[in-house]
């Protein structure tokens, strides 16, 4: 499943880059994380229990950094592993100036494997778009206080 | 006992004929009955053991990836959990399954548990045993597997190149391929006045998904090194020539029992590798162990029914609609794993040219793996695939040349008299009258007020279609078949047993060697055995269900391919009439007279015309199991008597693929009447019909209930039921929310008729049935092309499994389909 | 009131009280078939759609898969070991053996609790009421006609 | 089958249930369990402790007001409601929830399971949402109303948060109301469905072609009116084994329209 969107910041390049390069802030941004462990500034890993609304999804998730050409473009795998459900997720981002602020552009590419993937087809998707906003509403509010801080 | 119970309400077409004295032919109560209403079956499940564990399987959840690890400590400190079973211990302990196939297939390993790689969403990976059903999960859970995906396959065209190769020691996806051809296909051709082409017929995967799901409990006596499964295996004669190799132990060390089984339609055939790991896991552990298949695993993992392709299908036809043959590319799908195939590439030639007097047929078929579940033989197996070409052949050439569907059968249905007729390929068609069973079928749905059911379907803004669907159910395989594919194999001929004795206290007691999973052999057998010795049904004890240890099985013993009531009820009237000659025999020492004056009514022997001079059963089982001093010497009687029914097949010529694979063709004649939505692509079936002819109906109400079930599960077949997958290889159907099978609602109205055209080649001039449900699908393939365009225009039904989504793509863009139909006309 | 995760309940099944202690998990199928050895209703799906489990709680018709053992606590089961008495079948069960309105006979326990619960409530049901009753239980066997006209036989 | 590890308890009143949610974490509320206990089965969320509100009587009761309001208590049935006089007066409710899957499921599955599971197949939520009607929440902070448009946030997701409870839904007075739907076989899951009110003009909602109901209100209720509005909509549906994206998306507009047209048809 191909998602991608395109996102204004009321913040500088340089900003963005470093909420969307730091683990431990990005790991703010993702919805029921439960524990994070930064392994080496390539790998980390999240505990998260996915909030689905009928009972949390625990999976733990794998992320290696792919790629990098600072400031502008960023790759990352994410690889998660529950029970019931495998994903693979590969996300990029592209980051340019405008006007004072950042325009992003991102796209991910999320694999679901096993008996999630089989009865949860008809909601996977918005529950992805789900995720999604949120992610993006919550890098919104990171990426405010980098700008504070 | 009461002779006749419950007359069916709708009317039946009666074929006019004698009437047989006797309770064969006749719907008495069904033994089994008693005890399934009131929750007293028995089956598998229900089975405990003092100090069993709970088998879970670890599944995989990669259609396709190398196995670099499994770890299962975890799993083993959970407090509860018994013990493990891993792939790696599997390939240690056991033989891989023997393959039926001549290579590539010949060199694939098959195990109990995925060996190295997993090749299908829900291939076990390892098993776990634990106290209880919950914990055996929860430590599956635990274990940890560590894989490397793979590239996954899924499309059997694509298999056919061998870029990603599922099985590398057989370094192909092909399991097998040949050649049929019969006749003159080319001069057909020469011959045609018309040659239509259609590029591409899809046979989509499917499964009757009996509502029992799998499984077993399985003890291990290490005093005697034998297992006893107590299993819902159909089939497990063969099971067993799977098992006992692979677990290097003689085939008397697997002891098969089984009671009630909750259907199978084929599906519960291929059970080998889940059994031999509970052998393993009951062995290692010491102690009894219990597997239950969940719906989810069986849909997932157990088995589907054969996924076909036909491509650049050919059919001669002459002006008058005389089809002259086909040729044809069949690319079968089996799965991850042949099993019980390359089988199906030789079934459907049983009944290579349908019901039809076609002479010229040529067949390159192929058959690969793929990443998908393994399929069995589900009911219909193979023939219902090919059936459904050859309908769709004579639907598509119909409509391309402006034919009546009615008459262009009929003016190619086998005649009536041409029975025993012999077609292309040396197969022998007993006997039937398919034109007299379409014209019962067409009377049943109103034929006659057709336009006007269309013209008031078209008042409401429904576009109407009307379908006929013809089938062979062939029963009574000659296993010699299989030496077509594989001339190496030592399989042919067919066979069943049954054991009947008088006991002591003069009670008749019956064992068969079938597997029944709902098909009343307690009772058909009651009824058979009653004529025979001159008493009742309910004079006549059968055992319920199936145990080796009865010792009334051999080598083919089950039930499946439509063949009970001719090798099982064949074997039960062989072992009946000896021992009926032996009570003949044992009144006839008692009373001084010759056998030939003794006769069996009443449940008594007597002198005929003497009715004073008569023993009763118990008199007769008494005296010679418990009251024999005096009995003359040369009396060698004991009965007790076991018969093996082996029905009259020659080994077929392998040269030119040539014999007869089958003793019976029952007949299916279907007519549907459909209305479609035009706006949704929703349908609904308004009119049904099923016309059967077996020959001789021994219990006509059985009949025709396995009339209505095959029908209902190829209605399910043809508008919902289908496994489908993702990219991925998730199966996206795994479970009864999203497989759809009919409900009570779903069914449409459905008349049942009947002729009853006599068998020459069987005991009791039946034939086997059951499985001629297919005709359901190709009737409603019909109906829908039918109702979505006129001649010459509108799309081509090209699926077998048209959910309302695929019709509504056919409406919109007709033109998608009707471009795989082209006609050449000289 | 606090959270257990196992608890001692009891149930009076076809008029006999049991007192187990079960896991929360369990599910009332599994209690009826496993604690209690009541192995009449079946298990033929994961997903609450096929029906062979269903029996009557507190006369309510529902599918014992999706109710948990401990919510049954304290309620009166009528499952189909419960429909025979004295070995005297049921109209039901006998209209279901005269026409022939069972082969595997592995639907039939659930089956034949809806149809006991469709005439408790109506008497003399038509076919479209007969059917709508007999929605939640698949039967792979039949194709439905035999086991409408049962039903439809023992009303009469 | 065979479910994960599970806390429960049975509260005996509302207040003890929105404690006993509040106080554990990954609490869930239990109702008739007619999806829940699926997805636990297939372990594929799972809560970690289960709060049945099966005792809880305030939450069963159907009334119907003097301005002609339906009340309808989380806890009542589907087979309820097709038996209450009360829920008479709102005649859609029952013509629906006689379509809801089938008997046993109907006896045990609950009006605000149906509405807090919000699975996008799901009857109700659309119905909800075409109907005006108003969900009545109670959390440790006291009782809050939300309309059935503000309710539905997400698959699974609703305004009754964590801690929360569903505990009334009020349907106010009508009669012109129309469902239609286009299910997997006679009564099965829904592939697309849609709800209509029409009072002067229409209030349409689309169910499962989207996370939440799609509400469309048309002045006309002409077909026409109503297809355009459809496709003005600019749907962009899940598509799964039963439907692309574009079935689905076409599908909607023809419930849509025979929604309007039911409703109309009862004025």
């Amino acid at each position: 499943m191909k998602v991608s969107g395109e996102r204004q910041f009321d913040a500088p390049v340089a900003t963005v880059w470093s909420v969307l390069n730091d683990p431990a802030q990005m790991a703010k941004t993702m919805p029921g994380v439960e524990s994070f462990d930064i392994q080496d500034e390539r790998h980390w890993r999240a505990h998260v229990k996915v909030p689905l609304g009928l009972g949390g999804l625990r999976m733990s998730i794998d992320f290696e950094k792919m790629e990098e050409r600072e400031p502008e473009f960023a790759k990352l795998h994410a690889k998660g592993n529950g029970v019931g459900a495998i994903m693979n997720m590969d996300t990029s981002f592209h980051l340019s100036g405008a006007g004072g602020g950042t325009h992003m552009k991102w796209e991910a590419d999320v694999h679901i494997l096993g008996p999630v993937a089989s009865m949860g087809q008809r909601v996977l998707q918005p529950i992805v778009n789900q995720q999604v906003s949120q992610v993006l509403g919550a890098l919104d509010k990171q990426v405010q206080e980098a700008k504070g801080t | 006992m009461t002779e006749t119970t419950v007359t069916p309400e709708r009317p039946l077409v009666v074929e006019e004929g004698e009437t047989r004295p006797g309770f064969i032919g006749q719907n008495v109560p069904r033994k089994e009955d008693k005890r399934l209403v009131q929750g007293e079956g028995v089956f598998f499940d229900d089975m405990k053991r003092h100090e069993m564990g709970f088998v879970h399987f670890v599944r995989s959840p990669y259609a396709h990836a190398r196995i670099k690890a499994v770890d299962v400590s975890k799993a083993l400190e959970l407090d509860g959990v018994y013990g493990t079973l891993t792939g790696d211990e599997v390939a240690i302990l056991t033989d891989p399954f023997f393959e039926l196939s001549t290579p590539p297939g010949a060199h694939i390993k098959d195990y109990a548990l995925a060996v190295g790689k997993a090749r299908h969403v829900g291939d076990p990976v390892a098993a776990v045993v634990a106290r209880t059903r919950e914990l055996a999960r929860d430590a599956a859970e635990l274990v940890e597997v560590e894989y490397e995906p793979l590239p996954v396959l899924l499309d059997a065209e694509q298999a056919l190149d061998d870029e990603i190769v599922l099985h590398e020691d057989a370094a192909s996806n092909t399991v097998w391929s040949g050649v049929f051809d019969w006749g003159d296909f080319d001069a057909a051709v020469a011959d045609a006045d018309h040659v239509i082409k259609i590029e591409r017929l899809h046979f989509d995967r499917f499964s009757s998904t009996p509502l029992e799901c799998s499984g077993c409990l399985v003890e291990f006596n290490r005093g005697t090194g034998q297992w006893t499964i107590h299993g819902n295996h159909q089939m497990p004669g063969v099971g067993a020539i799977w098992m006992a190799p692979a677990l290097r132990v003689g085939i008397d060390k697997l002891r098969f029992v089984s009671q009630d089984i909750g259907g199978g339609f084929g599906n519960k055939i291929t059970l080998h590798p889940q059994f031999t790991a509970c052998c393993l896991l009951a062995r290692k552990l010491n102690r009894p162990v219990q597997w239950t298949e969940w719906r989810t695993d069986q849909h997932t993992a157990n088995t589907h029914g054969n996924e076909r392709t036909f491509l650049d299908v050919t059919v001669p036809v002459k002006a008058d609609g005389t089809m002259l043959g086909f040729s044809v590319r069949a690319i079968d799908d089996c799965g991850a794993f042949p099993r019980y195939e390359p089988l199906g590439c030789i079934i459907w030639a049983q009944v290579t040219p349908g019901c039809y007097r076609w002479r010229n047929v040529r067949v390159d078929f192929t058959q690969v793996c793929t990443n998908k579940s393994p399929v069995a033989p589900n009911r219909g197996y193979s023939r219902m695939q090919h059936l459904w070409l050859t309908e769709r052949i004579v639907d598509i050439v119909a409509g391309e040349l402006g034919l009546d569907p009615v008459e262009v059968r009929k003016k190619n249905y086998v005649k009536h008299e041409e029975f025993p007729y012999e077609t292309p390929n040396g197969c022998i068609y007993d006997s039937g009258d398919y034109a007299r069973c379409l014209d019962i079928a067409l009377d049943l749905i109103g034929y006659n007020s057709l336009e006007e059911k269309r013209r008031d379907a078209e008042s409401r803004g429904k576009l109407f279609g009307i379908g006929i669907g013809s089938t062979l159910d062939s029963g009574t395989n000659n296993f010699g078949q299989s030496l077509i594919l594989n001339p190496e194999l030592q399989f042919s001929g067919n066979n069943e047993v049954a054991t009947v004795k008088l006991d002591i206290f003069g009670e008749v007691v019956v064992t068969l060697g079938t597997v029944p999973q709902g098909q009343g052999h307690e009772t058909t057998t009651a009824q058979v055995v009653a004529d025979i010795l001159g008493c009742t049904p309910d004079d006549i004890n059968v055992r319920a269900g199936h145990d080796t240890y009865w010792n009334s099985n051999a080598g083919f013993s089950g039930t499946y391919a439509s063949q009970f009531a001719v090798t099982g009820l064949g074997a039960v009237k062989g072992a009946a009439d000896k021992l009926a000659g032996e009570m003949k025999q044992l009144a006839a020492a008692v009373f001084g007279c010759s056998p030939d004056d003794i006769e069996l009514v009443e449940s008594q022997a007597r002198i005929k015309g003497n009715s004073e001079a008569a023993l009763p059963f118990m008199a007769l089982g008494a005296i010679l199991n418990a009251n024999n001093a005096g009995l003359p010497e040369d009396l060698d009687i004991t009965l007790n008597v076991r018969h093996v029914y082996r029905p009259p097949f020659e080994k077929p010529d392998l040269e030119r693929k040539f014999g007869n694979l089958t003793l019976t063709y029952a007949t299916q004649i279907h007519a549907c009447a459909l209305e479609v939505d035009p706006d949704t692509g929703v349908y609904e079936i308004v009119d049904y019909a099923a016309v059967d002819d077996c020959g001789n109906r021994i219990h006509p109400q059985i009949v025709e209930g396995q009339v209505h079930g095959a029908t209902a599960q190829a209605l399910g077949a043809a508008t919902h039921e289908i496994f489908t997958y993702d990219e991925e290889g998730n199966l996206l159907t795994p479970n009864f929310y999203d497989y759809h099978v009919p409900h009570a609602l779903d069914m449409p109205p459905m008349q049942t008729g009947f002729i009853e055209s006599e068998s020459p080649f069987t005991p009791l001039g039946a034939k086997g049935m059951g499985e001629g449900g297919g005709a359901g699908i190709h009737a409603v393939c019909a109906a829908l092309q039918n109702a979505l365009g006129k001649r010459g225009e509108g799309p081509i039904v090209w699926r077998s499994c048209n959910p309302y989504h695929r019709v509504w793509e056919m409406l919109e863009s007709p033109a998608e389909t009707r471009k795989l139909v082209s006609v050449e006309s000289r | 009131m606090e959270v257990v995760s196992r608890k001692t309940i009891t149930m009076t099944v076809n008029g006999e009280s049991y007192e187990r202690e079960v896991d929360a998990r369990r599910l009332l199928i599994h209690f009826l078939r496993d604690d209690l050895d009541l192995t009449g209703s079946h298990i033929g799906c994961d997903t609450g759609n096929c029906g062979a489990c269903s029996v009557l709680v507190d006369g309510v018709l529902v599918k014992s898969c999706m109710l948990l053992a401990i919510q049954a606590d304290g309620a009166k089961i009528e499952t189909v070991e419960g429909l025979a008495q004295d070995g005297e079948l049921t109209a039901l069960q006998q209209a279901f053996s005269d026409h022939h309105g069972l082969q595997c006979g592995y639907c039939t326990p659930g089956m034949l609790m809806s149809a006991t619960a469709l005439l408790r409530s109506n008497a003399h049901p038509n076919d479209e009421e007969i059917r709508k009753a007999i929605q939640g239980n698949i039967c792979r066997c039949t194709g439905y006609v035999n086991i409408v006209a049962a039903i439809k036989a023992a009303a009469e | 089958m065979l479910l994960r590890e599970v806390e429960y308890a049975r509260p005996a009143s509302v207040q003890e249930a929105v404690r006993l949610l509040s106080e554990n974490d990954g609490a869930r509320a239990l109702a008739g369990g007619q999806t829940l206990i699926n997805v636990m089965k297939a372990r594929a969320a799972s809560p970690d402790v289960l709060i049945d509100l099966n005792d809880l009587d305030e939450l069963k009761g159907i009334d119907l007001g003097s301005d002609g309001t339906v009340s309808i208590g989380a806890m009542v049935t589907y087979s309820e409601i097709l038996d209450s006089a009360e829920a008479r007066a709102r005649p859609i409710l029952a013509e629906v929830c006689a379509q809801i899957a089938d008997v046993q499921v109907r006896n045990r599955g609950t009006i605000g399971g149906n509405v807090c599971s919000n699975d996008p197949t799901n009857h109700l939520p659309p119905l909800m949402v075409s109907l005006g009607a108003t969900m009545t929440i109670v959390g440790q902070d006291g009782e809050r109303s939300v309309s059935a448009e503000e309710f539905f946030l997400g698959v699974y997701m609703t305004a009754a948060g964590p801690g929360e409870l569903l505990t009334k839904i009020s349907v106010p007075p009508g009669k012109s109301d129309g469902f239609a739907s286009i299910s997997i076989g006679k009564d099965g899951t829904c592939i697309v469905n849609a709800a209509a009110s029409v009072n002067g003009g229409a209030r349409v909602a689309i169910g499962c072609v989207d996370a939440v109901p799609v509400l469309l209100q048309t002045e006309s209720t002409d077909a026409a009116a109503v297809r355009d509005a459809v496709r003005n909509a600019n749907l962009v549906p899940p598509s799964d084994v039963h439907a692309s994206a574009d079935y689905r998306r076409h599908l909607a507009a023809v419930v849509a329209v025979r929604a309007v047209a039911q409703a109309k048809g009862k004025h």
